[in-house]
């Protein structure tokens, strides 16, 4: 044991002096990057990106359609349109776009000048082949599938205007169509096979993909013949600064950093919040991107009992103390939510006062449903049954500092006599259980542009699993007058109706406690102090590299 | 060596066996108690080893996570030597033909290197501690297992056991006085050694997301998560690190003079 | 030679045959449908075609032997399937990541030795003292689990020190912290038995010979020593590789380095069954390979020994 | 001339102890020196210090070795000499060869520290000089490694190797221990060629009788201390020391049966035996044993009877089949053909289960003893093993008997709680004289009894046999390749030669007038003193 204890303070000390390195480097003020923006843009240079999402099985953002596909394919492929700095839906491959009295017929014109990678010009056939392809059962679309759901006809007015047929109105439309699961890709690229699309689809971005090692790098490579907008108007007609992008995936957090440190990588994605917390005082940028569409939150599973009894379900929210725990484990990155979509949506409602701690009422209201008795392990019981909760959770959607919070609240629940059963999952496993409705608790991430991912969340229609089996209502809500709401403020065309269909539908389900809010969905990054002008971001928050470039 | 690792092998076991039977009394606090509030504290007097992300005593949960962790390492080795008896004693004793057929099970086992094997498991039964005990004890059941063949054998083939044979004894003496006890007693140096190296690859499967869940304190598990905060909190993970290199380091010790006991003779 | 050869490939092949077969077992005893666990498990989501398509690849309607029967004919025309993740050949992804799983094995292999040589030569000029650290440092080397290693030593020479790349860029230096991190524990077993079989060997009467014939205590540890301290550390070599192998699991996931280990981890995690039954049917050929090497190696070192 | 090696008053000490306590000698060009004492006696000690490879702390009054004073001399100037002007031969052939190194690059391995000749040049005399010892096919078996030569061949390429760098001091370490007597005729027949050619040859052996054939000069040592030393006719014939007299007492060639070899006093009286009476029934009879191993006929046909009462002496050189033999009689090993009969009863081939009753007349004595000793037991546990068959091992009924066996063994009953490792070689064989005692056999196969043995100690092993015999009447197979051991133990011989007996009667018979051509050149190469 003797030789333990020594080895313990030889090893204690070697581990103790990063420690110390890091106060020094606290001591020490270093220079923010953001505050070098005024330097003359360089040419060349390739960017190294980190990402500690999952490489993607395919960079055709259509196929499937997640939210790591679409980080990268913002870089060589456009939407129609895009979201300006004011959070206002703007034409972007399109030059404009009408629709007519009756919102069933949505006419869209191209920009003129514009080709894809391959050298196919952009005309409306593009968006009549994207559409098509989209909704073609084969793409094995998720996002985008939802996203142009109503779309029925497609039909070519000329070389550079199509018409859409819809099945009902949908203010949504543009919004889903400034998605990147929606992006135009060239027609001749997906006549081939879905392999040799997914390999090196052909967009029209700034970069091209040039080659694809798997579980090394995906190969960006700056479009020479780039011609679509720029947000900027000095920029119009320019080609981006970088000769490249080389896009890493390191899942490991801690050796992303590192690298990052070291200088080996320039962007890193998905940083741990202990490290955000410290980026500036590393000599490192950050940018803070939330995503939009829903917040990150739990879903109670109000299908079957316990949540089944709205009481129970205030009780277990009413139980837990959700804000010490973010403080603890975010460092002050992410703020707490109430509400039920993300800060960059503005017609999302906050409900502050549902979710504040009363572990007194919690356990009031539980007595109340019944659940009196209690085991030997002090978890409460109704007819003999113990009142446990199933939370099946993924690896690869929940960071660390999330698991670490739902662990908190079973810890908070236990105090109530709840049980919570955690069950980390990987992501396969993960969709089985909720396709058994194995859950009671969930958190599944939604991103989409807009409100009207409320009804996705929260129809009943969204009960029912897509051919795909996937249902994205995981809180199992039945509401006809929810529903109506929902389907009005979609078919609306008046801004101020549609805001408060949206609030009504809201305050219906914040009221029913359905639902957690815990942040805005995370989307950090980090960057070098080499790398300049990031801050651009896509409709869903995801970071461009056109104005970016490196100083090395 | 000898003397001086026996009384530290006899103290190491004790110390643990208490530890994992017993962890209250050595750490009276709830492993599991989270108290956000007290996040990320340096190891101090209060806590030893520090708090962790959801504040909670590190030391508490090290103490208390030597019972799955030497759990998960004693019955996969129990396992891969009970597998291992059943195959290496058939093989050394049954005729040409099944020995070579068992030695080429055997081989086809060893073939799949561990890790590989315990996650091709996984993948059959999904993640979980039982998967990651049969996982970890298959994988060890064949290096075990070659090691009771060639034990058996060399034993049945021993001068002393001819010399049992001249004196008279009959098949079930010889078995029980000379075969067993012999053949089987550099088999304990090596499960001493296996239990460490088991406690490690459990952990790495834990480490990889596909062992012990959390929040129980399992060291593989705790480390995982700990790693996160590696530039932030590095007690987090160093000191369940630290008990799981305690563990195989004396495992090791223990066996190494348990063994040297045995090449002596 | 020729004799030793055609075993050799016998033996082999018995062993691939009993993996497969295993692995046949296996993904049967997978409860549900066999369909939806070929195409990754429940929430595959695969759909009814591509369910339809894997049964009649698989001749999942057929008699169990009549499956077991094409299994077996595909694996001989090394047709492993096309991995549903990738959606390409798993041979295609395994020829892609095979080289640098191997090459990282190999180099850390080799680093394992040469540290463990040092530290058995210089174990052999250390005082008492010495010795007992040295056997300590041995014994926590080898208890020291990758994963953690791995860690420390990103935050020690790549955090910290800025000495080494933290994550695999393509150049030597970037193979400096994995190779660390998969040759130090190897490094501890090894010299545990290098130093056992050289002290032996330096204190056999064939040393004492040399000795006799003017030779120095340095060339009787290089001409004699050696040999027999490699001996029984060539013999582990089967097992060494084979630990390396697990160990690249973790290694390539903390180093983001391509290779085998991280493609049975996102096929384990995604459940891709024919990438799994690929790359363990790969890994056990790469097993099989190595042996005969090293067993071959043996032979030259010591001709009479692999014989008896 | 001077001589070559000049020691006056060599001490050795390791850690405080003096292994070697001022031994004083000197030897010349020409020469032959021997150096004769008992394992532990230092003369080992002394002969490596010759080569400054002793390992503990030398101190000299005068250690002048080719005229230089080896006290202080460099490690440098040590291996300058080493393998150059002073050879070694050690005692195992097979040990002092690397097995993994051809035999021919051992040798030139001398040539590459002291010449600087190209690598054809160095194979050349590689080759010459295993031409030189009478190798037989040098270029091929140089290739080889020291596993794949037979005993014979290994003793000449140790020979060569020691005279490949020509030099002008060769000590012989053990050089013909525990050979048979056609090798050691081998190894003493080079020494003497080296002697001839001018050669100073410092031979260190425990057996008097062999180095009395070429020694010029004979020094004795016990403990450290060199007690007599005098010219080799005044040493074996006149002998000054009482412990002389010791060591040339127990060379058993040409002393009677049952004449003491020891000085130990008998327990028990000499009874002159009877004669045997031909009426009574054999002890064991041997039929037409045959044995092979693959293709590889160890026994062929080999038959004997042993009389009650009566030692019969196997005798051959190793790997003749004697051991096979043994085995077979044991009934470890099924025969190919023939029949063993105990007391008329058939023995072997038979089941075990059906010969097992018969177990209890036949016992067994191995050359290591250590081996068939179950490495968990203590002396005492042992023998109440063999005494309660396999019953038990710590019965405290057992005690006495315990205790008697170990006084019948001549051991002190003190050792019972002493491991059979801790035991010194001559100890171990009477446990294993006691174990093999216990169900009182009436037939006892020694396979190389004494082998292992110094020949001091070997005396009175064979004596405590002798004493045995005359006091239970056991017969003896005994087995040896020592023409000198069987001589003296045996009342009958049979000589075995590639797995055959080529020739079996009466000891005198057989030792006064052999048949074979095979007898009588082992007979010739028979060191005898008397």
């Amino acid at each position: 044991m003797q030789r333990t204890q020594r080895a313990t303070r030889l090893l204690t000390g070697a581990l103790a002096l990063p420690l110390a390195g890091a106060l020094i480097a606290g001591c020490s003020t270093t220079s923010d990057p953001s505050a070098t923006e005024d330097l003359k843009p360089v040419a060349g240079g390739t960017l190294v990106y980190a990402s500690g999402d999952a490489e993607p099985n395919c960079l055709d953002p259509h196929v499937g359609g997640n939210y790591p596909q679409a980080l990268v394919a913002s870089q060589f492929m456009e939407s129609l349109f895009s979201k300006d700095a004011k959070g206002e839906i703007v034409p972007w491959l399109a030059e404009k776009s009408e629709v007519s009295e009756d919102g069933l017929t949505r006419t869209i014109t191209l920009r003129e000048g514009i080709s894809f990678h391959d050298g196919t010009p952009l005309t409306a056939e593009a968006i009549k082949a994207n559409i098509e392809h989209l909704q073609d059962p084969n793409t094995a679309s998720s996002t985008g599938y939802l996203a142009v759901g109503k779309v029925t006809e497609i039909t070519i007015v000329d070389e550079l205007t199509a018409q859409l047929e819809l099945s009902a109105p949908d203010n949504a439309l543009l919004e889903s169509l400034s998605m990147p699961w929606t992006a135009i890709q060239s027609p001749e690229g997906l006549k081939r096979d879905q392999a040799a699309n997914c390999a090196a689809p052909a967009g029209t971005g700034p970069f091209k993909v040039e080659s694809w090692d798997r579980q090394q790098a995906v190969n960006l490579v700056r479009y020479e013949d780039y011609a679509a907008p720029a947000a900027d108007p000095e920029r119009a007609g320019s080609t981006a600064h970088l000769d490249g992008i080389t896009w890493r995936f390191i899942p490991e957090a801690a050796s992303r950093y590192a690298a990052l440190q070291s200088g080996e990588v320039d962007v890193i994605d998905n940083p741990q919040p202990d490290t955000i917390a410290t980026a500036a005082d590393s000599g490192l940028g950050h940018l803070a991107a939330p995503r939009p569409g829903a917040s990150n939150r739990v879903e109670l599973n109000s299908s079957k009992a316990p949540f089944d009894d709205a009481s129970v379900r205030e009780a277990f929210i009413r139980s837990l103390d959700v804000n010490t725990g973010i403080d603890a484990l975010y460092f002050n990155t992410a703020e707490r939510s109430y509400s039920l979509l993300s800060s960059v949506e503005p017609l999302g409602i906050s409900a502050e006062e549902k979710f504040g701690t009363d572990v007194e009422r919690a356990n009031q209201l539980l007595d109340e449903a019944g659940w009196t008795e209690r085991d030997a392990q002090g978890y409460r019981l109704k007819d003999g049954k113990r009142l446990s909760l199933s939370f099946p959770v993924s690896t690869n959607q929940s960071v660390p500092a999330e698991q670490s919070l739902f662990e908190q609240m079973q810890a908070a629940a236990k105090n109530v006599g709840i049980e919570v059963k955690i069950d980390l999952l990987d992501l396969s496993s993960w969709y089985g259980a909720l396709a058994k409705h194995e859950y009671d608790l969930v958190s599944a991430p939604y991103t989409k542009v807009g409100p009207s991912v409320l009804r996705i969340l929260f129809h009943s229609d969204s009960t029912v699993p897509a051919p795909s089996g996937y249902f994205a209502n995981n809180a199992q809500i039945k509401n006809p007058q929810l529903d109506r709401l929902l389907v009005e403020a979609e078919q609306t065309n008046d801004e101020a109706k549609r805001a408060e269909l949206y609030e009504r539908a809201q305050q219906i389900v914040l009221d029913g406690y359905y639902v957690i809010p815990l942040y805005d969905q995370q989307n950090h990054f980090l960057f070098s102090k080499n790398v300049h002008g990031m801050g651009e971001t896509t409709a869903v928050s995801s970071p461009t590299y056109f104005n970016v470039f490196l100083n090395k | 060596m000898s003397r001086t690792a026996k009384i530290l092998g006899t103290v190491f076991i004790l110390f643990w066996l208490l530890t994992a039977l017993a962890p209250g009394l050595i750490a009276p606090g709830d492993p599991l108690a989270v108290d956000p509030a007290q996040a990320f504290h340096a190891p101090s007097l209060a806590h030893p080893m520090g708090t962790d992300e959801s504040g909670r005593d590190v030391f508490t949960r090290v103490i208390h996570g030597a019972g799955d962790s030497l759990y998960i390492g004693l019955a996969a080795t129990a396992l891969g030597m009970g597998i291992a008896l059943v195959l290496g004693t058939a093989a050394a004793l049954a005729p040409r033909w099944l020995d070579g057929a068992i030695l080429r099970v055997l081989e086809a086992l060893y073939a799949v290197p561990s890790l590989l094997l315990a996650l091709l498991i996984i993948a059959f039964t999904g993640p979980g501690v039982g998967p990651a005990i049969v996982a970890v004890g298959l994988s060890t059941a064949p290096g075990y297992a070659r090691l009771v063949r060639s034990q058996i054998r060399s034993v049945k083939n021993s001068e002393m056991l001819e010399a049992a044979t001249v004196l008279g004894r009959g098949t079930w003496l010889k078995v029980q006085n000379h075969l067993v006890p012999n053949a089987l007693r550099p088999l304990l140096a090596l499960v001493t050694l296996g239990i460490g190296q088991a406690v490690i690859w459990a952990a790495a499967l834990s480490f990889l997301g596909l062992g012990t869940p959390p929040p129980a304190p399992e060291w593989g598990a705790m480390l995982s998560a700990g790693r996160t905060y590696l530039h932030l909190a590095w007690w987090l993970s160093f000191f369940p690190g630290l008990a799981i290199v305690v563990v195989a380091a004396g495992a090791t010790l223990i066996g190494r003079s348990l063994g040297g006991k045995v090449n002596a003779a | 030679m020729l004799a030793w050869l055609g075993r050799k490939v016998g033996g082999a092949l018995v062993v691939l045959w009993l993996v497969a077969t295993a692995i046949f077992i296996g993904v049967r005893l997978i409860p549900g449908d066999p369909a939806e666990a070929i195409m990754g498990g429940p929430g595959s989501q695969a759909s009814a075609e591509a369910l339809a398509a894997a049964r009649s690849e698989y001749g999942l309607d057929l008699p169990l032997i009549t499956q077991y029967l094409m299994f077996l004919a595909k694996l001989i025309r090394l047709d492993f399937g096309t991995s549903y993740a990738l959606k390409d050949p798993v041979l295609q992804v395994i020829a892609e990541v095979l080289p640098p799983t191997i090459t990282l094995a190999l180099i850390s292999l080799a680093a394992a030795w040469l540290l463990s040589l040092i530290f058995a030569m210089l174990a052999m000029r250390a005082t008492r003292a010495g010795q007992c650290v040295g056997n300590a440092v041995e014994i926590i080397a080898a208890a020291v689990p990758h994963f953690w290693l791995g860690a420390v030593l990103i935050m020690l020479f790549s955090s910290m020190l800025g000495w080494f790349p933290a994550v695999d860029n393509g150049t030597g230096a970037g193979l400096v912290l994995p190779v660390l991190t998969l040759a130090l524990p190897l490094a501890g077993f090894l010299t545990q038995l290098m130093r056992d079989s050289l002290s032996t060997a330096l204190g056999s009467q064939f040393a004492l010979a040399a000795r006799t014939r003017g030779e120095s205590r340095l060339t009787v540890f290089w001409r004699h020593g050696l040999r027999h301290a490699a001996l029984p550390a060539l013999g582990l070599t089967g097992w060494a590789f084979s630990s390396l192998l697990s160990g690249a699991v973790v290694v390539e996931a903390i180093f983001a380095r391509p290779g085998l280990g991280r493609s049975l981890l996102s096929a384990v995690l995604s459940r891709d069954i024919p990438m799994v039954t690929g790359i363990a049917l790969f890994s056990a050929l790469v097993y099989i390979v190595v042996m005969a090497l090293t067993e071959a190696i043996e032979r030259l070192i010591d001709p009479a020994g692999a014989e008896s | 001339m001077s001589p070559l090696l000049e020691v006056e008053n060599l001490s050795v000490g390791f850690a405080g102890q003096l292994a070697v306590d001022s031994v004083s000698f000197e030897l010349s060009a020409g020469e032959c020196l021997a150096l004769v004492g008992e394992s532990g006696s230092g003369k080992s000690v002394t002969a490596r210090s010759l080569l400054g490879l002793s390992g503990g702390k030398v101190s000299a009054e005068k250690f002048s070795v080719l005229g230089q004073d080896a006290t202080a001399m460099s490690e440098r100037a040590w291996q300058q000499m080493r393998g150059n002007s002073v050879a070694m031969i050690l005692q195992d052939a097979l040990m002092a060869l690397d097995p993994l190194r051809p035999v021919g690059r051992e040798i030139a391995d001398a040539l590459k520290e002291h010449s600087s000749l190209s690598k054809p040049e160095r194979t050349a005399k590689v080759r010459e000089a295993l031409e030189a010892v009478d190798l037989p096919e040098p270029a091929w078996r140089m290739k080889q490694r020291s596993s794949q030569l037979s005993g014979g061949m290994r003793q000449r390429v140790l020979i060569a190797q020691a005279m490949i760098g020509d030099p002008q001091v060769v000590i012989a370490d053990e050089a013909t221990t525990a050979l048979d007597s056609r090798l050691t005729a081998l190894v003493l027949e080079q020494l003497r060629a080296l002697k001839n050619a001018g050669r100073a040859v410092l031979m260190i052996s425990h057996d008097l009788a062999q180095v009395a054939q070429l020694a010029d000069r004979i020094a004795v040592m016990r403990a450290g201390k060199i007690v007599e030393a005098g010219d080799t006719d005044q040493v074996l014939n006149r002998p000054q020391h009482e412990y002389t007299r010791t060591l040339l007492r127990a060379i058993p060639s040409g002393v009677p049966r049952f004449q003491p070899l020891s000085l130990a006093p008998p327990k028990a009286a000499v009874v002159a035996q009877e004669p045997a009476k031909p009426a009574r029934m054999p002890a064991l009879v041997v039929e037409d044993l045959s044995k092979s191993f693959g293709k590889h006929a160890a026994v062929q046909g080999a038959g004997f009877v042993v009389q009650q009462g009566q030692t019969l002496g196997l005798v051959g050189e190793s790997g003749s089949g004697k051991t096979t033999t043994a085995r077979l009689v044991l009934g470890l090993e099924r025969p190919d053909t023939g029949s063993v009969r105990l007391f008329g009863e058939h023995f072997a081939p038979q089941r075990e289960a059906q010969r097992r009753y018969l177990r209890e007349n036949i016992g067994a004595i191995y050359q290591n003893p250590l081996g068939s000793f179950d490495p968990r037991y203590n002396v005492g546990q042992l023998l109440t093993d063999a005494l309660s068959a396999g019953r038990s091992k710590r019965g405290a009924s057992y005690r006495t008997q315990v205790s008697r066996l170990l006084e019948q063994v001549e051991l002190d009953p003190a050792l019972g709680s002493r491991n059979p490792r801790e035991l010194s070689g001559g100890q171990r064989q009477r446990l294993a004289i006691a174990r093999a005692l216990a169900p009182r056999p009436k037939v006892l196969v020694l396979d190389e009894p004494v082998s292992a043995l110094d020949v001091s100690i070997q005396a009175t092993v064979l004596d405590l046999l002798d004493r045995l015999q005359q006091e239970t009447g056991t017969s003896y197979l005994f087995i040896s390749h020592d023409l000198s051991v069987i001589e003296h133990m045996s009342d009958t011989v049979a000589v075995m030669y590639r797995g055959s007996i080529v020739e079996q009667g009466a000891t005198a018979d057989v030792f006064g007038d052999p048949q074979h051509e095979y007898t009588r050149s082992l007979l010739t190469a028979m060191p005898r003193l008397r």
